[in-house]
């Protein structure tokens, strides 16, 4: 790499269902103005910008040209970015290479979704194909119950364990004061009263529709001795997309997800990921997919997530923390959910974290993105510059 | 066309979105509608006066919390006529129709908006212009009709005064 | 660090009934990796996608174009949704990152499936304010072009003179599907859409894609023996509301500019550079982008143009491609203007090729309504 | 915060009209479903898989698919249900903005020459709970003057018994 960068400010909105009195603009300034605040930098510091979102979500075309004057980058370089899913990780992404190319020095990216504003499930059934399948796609939630009927049905994992996981995230969002959904969820008969969308995806099993917004400030090395927080280093990212899915059944494949990992943790000297890595912010938009995903990536072994989970061994003070933040089943603004992931890993490396801090001293980060037809985004960061 | 074949498909998107204007705007639109008054926003720090009036500077990146009344009154910036028409449910007018940008006195940023009772022929930039604002408002940019140019002689009213109600048909006052 | 360019091609642009976006892109990817001899997947690192979910009716439209580019379980891959140039632009990026060594770069737009383009571009302006009004980016640079004229005391046959011109030039380039020239009364007698721009003064909406293999110094070596530099580039965003800017002035084309000559170590552009490939969708905007860049006095760009006014700079270094007026896709638009320039640099531009071997290009895209967003590219001959 | 009452928001309906292209491999497969009411497909020459629907190159082995009639073949349109989903919940189908009536049943299926299809499995009154994995199921096309190019075109797939076809 040409330059190490850091994160060097993260900023997000307080995630909702409706944000009613702002725009879509205001709703980035939000996230924005909280960037530059924990980053303790002006407006004027911040040498470009990298934006996006799901372009037909809100309906707007080019939406970055009515979000510059709000969020500040009037004037000044920047560039769009919209991949679905991984827009957010792929947002930051984007910063981390334009700092690291050395054109230049502190790059905001900043992702936003405003979901009460358009048709969320139209905007996602557009996603197939008009000539193929259109007409007859059922969205993220027909996929995601066949994926945990798979899951079910390969490992073993009794019908609960979609509401276990639920529960672990309900505890976590409660801790975190930007989470949307924020639910009490007393006890696993109380979460298991929850309504099935398909079998045996229950609502609590899905992540919701939210407004938010999410900003990192990226900088390079020269510049991190200036700056007012504990940096963030990046260690690495990667990018993995799969084939058009022209017909999404049969064998839920993971082997994105698998892929990005394991080429990051084999450029980055990481054989025993779940000890060498102290937090994951992993997006997953189901409950069931983030025990699958645990295992896709190799954080253990397949069939042992679930068992992991019974154990309670990913809460946030326990053994191998994953989504301290509530993750995405409780906070989705969809162009902001994977910044987001990184954002708030990022946190965690800093000891920020505050009420969802993880109990130990983290040493890496491991934050992902997920959407298209079956695309992994995934970043890892650093405490430590080495 | 070729036998079994399909050359081309048609079809559409049709999403219907509501996108919220946020409080800066609303408060600028229920001004409009229910007291007919043009209100601008006006940053601390470089002191421009903004209208449309938006809640964050642009180029101070500060929030604005000052608001300023203008007048109706305004200066045509530029302004061209549109004589296409491609939807009936997006276009206010139908072809031909005039465009303009207009600050209005007081401010130091333009509104894009429609022009009235005037000759296209006529338009020139640096015109001077004024406001006609609806009888029946709704909350939105349409609530002023259009721009239509100040006659000699005019200037002098004073700002709210010269809002006058767009001129009903059989009107005669305007000639 | 350099960044070379080794490969470019396009389709032919026109009206392609017979095939999907991606299958346009997929003939641009395979010609173009043919040319350099890089296999599919396995010779690039990441690829840059560039087109719009609205024009190709579908969310995530690079689903299709990434996959036709070999973005399965190979390289990764990013959209970029505005004008082409910033795709190269990110591609450039890429490489200067140290994240990869050679990176494909595609955009694609499919114009003439759309049956309501004016209604996208409606929704390309702010709910509260603009939207309702009715604009589209037509009426956005009618009202820019009114603006410059008045300014400056320019007429409507000037800015059609610009048509005729580049017309001229385009039924030479093969490229492009314009055969035939226009007469001045042909333009000024088409019809106008809004005033001053009649709709042979607007950018002929079309399909088409291209595609371009970006490489780092070492292996761009290894690929060509004429590889093209990117020597500096530049991106700036204006104004959303349109009566926030001064409309004759192409403030953020000049900071664009500025960043790029900074980048490329260049002082003075006009003595610097021999050819500028400008994204000009209308008219008017060629001389007023001439502006921009700052190689003419501001308000003299029609005259540089025409020769009549005293400048170092040949009329003939302004597209002598024949631009975007005579048929280039939008989003291809900007990446369109890379590849031109990278055709002249390397002599190749059959047809409108400018003699005496130019060693520096400028390549320009422009997004948004009347030119809000601009980026600058500046190639250089490598060999 | 201001009152909710207070806070404007702004209807805009996006209606964009497209005219597709279905291009040569897409849109034999349709126009073929169309004239014979069979599925028309192509296997990749490179990893020998079937392409459905047949488009312009493989995808994971990056071989160009050679253009009709050249290694096309129909398929039987028969094969067994892998899975199949009742979808329960309101949709906004984007060519309309209207919600579409529920619930349907969603299946996907395994036909016979090694290729993975999805639709709705019906008839509409079709018992759910006689539903399980590995049963066989044949396409329900319509007849030829309903048939418009659409993969539509098929009015959805029925259960047939074991040995029935």
């Amino acid at each position: 790499m040409a330059r190490r960068t850091a994160i060097v400010g993260v900023g997000q909105t307080y995630h909702k269902a409706r944000r009613p009195d702002v725009n879509i603009g205001e709703l980035c300034a939000e996230a924005a103005k909280a960037c530059l605040e924990d980053a303790d930098l002006t407006i004027r510091e911040v040498d470009a910008f990298v934006l996006g979102n799901m372009e037909l979500f809100e309906g707007r075309y080019c939406q970055d040209m009515w979000q510059a004057d709000f969020v500040g980058a009037f004037g000044k370089p920047g560039i769009r970015v919209t991949t679905g899913g991984t827009t957010g990780a792929t947002l930051a992404c984007v910063a981390f290479e334009y700092v690291a190319s050395g054109v230049y020095d502190t790059v905001m990216a900043l992702g936003f979704e405003k979901q009460s504003e358009g048709d969320t499930r139209a905007g996602l059934k557009t996603v197939s194909d008009p000539l193929w399948i259109r007409w007859l796609t059922t969205g993220a939630i027909g996929y995601f119950s066949r994926q945990a009927r798979y899951y079910m049905r390969e490992t073993g994992a009794p019908e609960h364990m979609g509401s276990l996981v639920r529960m672990r995230l309900a505890e976590h969002a409660k801790r975190n004061p930007h989470a949307h959904l924020r639910l009490e969820i007393k006890n696993i008969q109380e979460a298991m009263k929850a309504p099935y969308l398909i079998p045996p995806l229950r609502q609590t099993d899905m992540c919701p529709t939210s407004e938010g917004a999410c900003a990192i400030v990226v900088t390079c090395e020269e510049r991190v001795p200036k700056m007012a927080r504990r940096p963030v280093w990046v260690k690495d990212w990667v990018t993995v997309h799969k084939e058009a899915m022209y017909i999404r059944g049969g064998k839920h494949s993971v082997e994105d997800l698998t892929m990005a990992a394991s080429r990051l943790f084999r450029r980055n000297g990481i054989t025993k990921p779940r000890e060498q890595i102290s937090v994951a912010e992993i997006y997953a938009p189901s409950t069931w997919a983030e025990l699958e995903w645990l295992e896709a990536y190799g954080f253990c072994e397949k069939g042992q997530a679930w068992r992991l989970e019974e154990e309670g061994h990913f809460y946030w003070n326990r053994e191998f923390p994953v989504n301290p933040s509530g993750g995405v089943v409780c906070t989705n603004p969809i162009g902001a959910t994977g910044l987001i992931r990184v954002a708030e890993c990022a946190l965690q490396l800093r000891g920020d974290a505050g009420e969802h801090q993880i109990w130990r001293e983290p040493t890496l980060g491991f934050a992902t993105a997920w959407g298209g037809s079956g695309w992994t985004v995934a970043v890892l960061l650093s405490a430590q510059k080495e | 066309m070729i036998e079994g074949l399909v050359e081309t498909v048609q079809g559409r998107l049709y999403v219907p979105y509501r996108n919220w204007l946020g409080k800066t705007a609303s408060l600028f639109f229920r001004e409009l509608r229910d007291r007919g008054r043009l209100m601008a926003t006006r940053c601390r720090k470089c002191e421009k006066v903004y209208m449309p009036p938006r809640s964050i500077c642009p180029e101070c990146f500060m929030e604005m919390d000052q608001w300023v009344e203008l007048p109706a009154t305004g200066t045509l910036l530029t302004y061209t006529v549109v004589h296409y028409s491609y939807s009936d449910y997006h276009q206010p007018r139908k072809a031909p129709y005039a465009l303009g940008i207009v600050r209005l006195d007081g401010a130091d940023t333009g509104l894009c908006h429609l022009l009235g009772e005037v000759d296209f022929g006529k338009l020139r930039v640096g015109m001077r212009v004024e406001a006609v604002l609806k009888e029946e408002r709704k909350g939105n940019i349409l609530d002023i009709a259009y721009f239509r140019p100040l006659r000699e002689g005019s200037e002098s009213t004073n700002s709210s005064d010269s809002l006058s109600p767009e001129p009903r048909a059989g009107d005669s006052r305007r000639g | 660090m350099r960044v070379g360019i080794v490969a470019v091609a396009q389709t032919a642009f026109g009206v392609h009934r017979g095939l999907r976006p991606q299958e346009l892109t997929y003939l641009a990817v395979k010609r173009c990796l043919e040319i350099c001899g890089l296999p599919f997947r396995d010779g690039y690192e990441d690829i840059v996608t560039c087109s719009s979910d609205h024009w190709d009716g579908k969310t995530l439209s690079d689903v299709e174009h990434g996959e036709v580019a070999g973005a399965h379980l190979g390289p990764g891959e990013v959209k970029v949704s505005m004008d082409g140039a910033n795709a190269v632009l990110l591609g450039a990026i890429k490489i200067l990152s140290g994240h990869a060594e050679c990176v494909l770069v595609t955009a694609c737009c499919k114009e003439t499936q759309v049956l309501d383009p004016s209604v996208i571009e409606n929704f390309g302006f702010d709910a509260p304010y603009q939207q309702l009004v009715g604009l589209d980016f037509t009426q956005a640079a009618a009202l820019q072009a009114v603006a410059y004229m008045s300014r400056y005391g320019l007429s409507h046959k000037d800015f059609a003179q610009v048509a005729v011109m580049e017309r001229r030039r385009a039924k030479e380039n093969p490229r492009l599907l314009a055969r035939e020239d226009l007469s001045l009364e042909q333009v000024m007698e088409s019809r106008m859409l809004a005033y001053p721009i009649t709709v042979l003064e607007s950018r002929a909406p079309c399909d088409g894609a291209c595609a371009m293999v970006l490489a780092c110094e070492e292996r761009a070596k290894e690929l060509t023996d004429r590889p093209v530099w990117i020597k500096g580039f530049g991106s700036c965003y204006d104004h959303h509301n349109l009566g926030d800017r001064d409309l004759s002035q192409p403030f953020a084309l000049k900071e664009a500019s500025r960043q790029a000559y900074e980048m490329a170590g260049i002082k003075d552009p006009a003595r610097e550079i021999q050819i500028f490939e400008l994204s000009e969708h209308y008219s008017y905007q060629l001389p007023l982008w001439m502006e921009g860049i700052g190689v003419c006095r501001e308000g003299r760009g029609l005259e540089v143009l025409g020769g009549w006014e005293q400048s170092v700079l040949d009329p003939l270094a302004f597209n002598p491609s024949g631009g975007l007026l005579g048929g280039v896709p939008r989003y291809v638009a900007g990446a369109n203007r890379v590849i031109e320039a990278f055709l002249q640099l390397r002599g190749e531009a059959n047809g409108v090729q400018v003699p005496g071997g130019p060693q520096v290009a400028l390549a320009h895209g422009t997004h948004g309504p009347a030119g809000q967003h601009h980026c600058v590219l500046i190639l250089e001959r490598g060999f | 915060m201001m009152d909710e009452a207070e806070l404007l928001a702004q209807e805009r309906i996006l209606e964009v009209r497209f005219h597709w292209s279905a291009g040569p491999y897409l849109g034999r497969f349709l126009g073929m479903l169309k004239e014979e009411g069979r599925l028309w497909v192509v296997r990749c020459p490179g990893c020998k898989r079937i392409l459905m629907p047949p488009r312009i190159v493989c995808g994971i082995c990056y071989s160009e698919t050679p253009p009709f009639p050249k290694g096309w073949f129909p398929l039987s349109g028969r094969g067994r249900l892998l899975d199949w989903e009742r979808v329960m919940y309101p949709q906004m189908d984007p060519e309309t903005g209207t919600i579409r009536p529920e619930p349907y049943i969603h299946g996907t299926f395994a036909l016979d020459e090694g290729v993975l299809f999805t639709h709705y499995l019906g008839p509409e009154d079709l018992d759910e709970s006689t539903l399980r994995e590995g049963l066989r199921v044949e396409a329900v096309v319509k007849p030829k003057e309903e048939r418009v190019g659409k993969p539509t075109d098929i009015r959805y797939f029925k259960l047939v018994e074991e040995g029935d076809d």
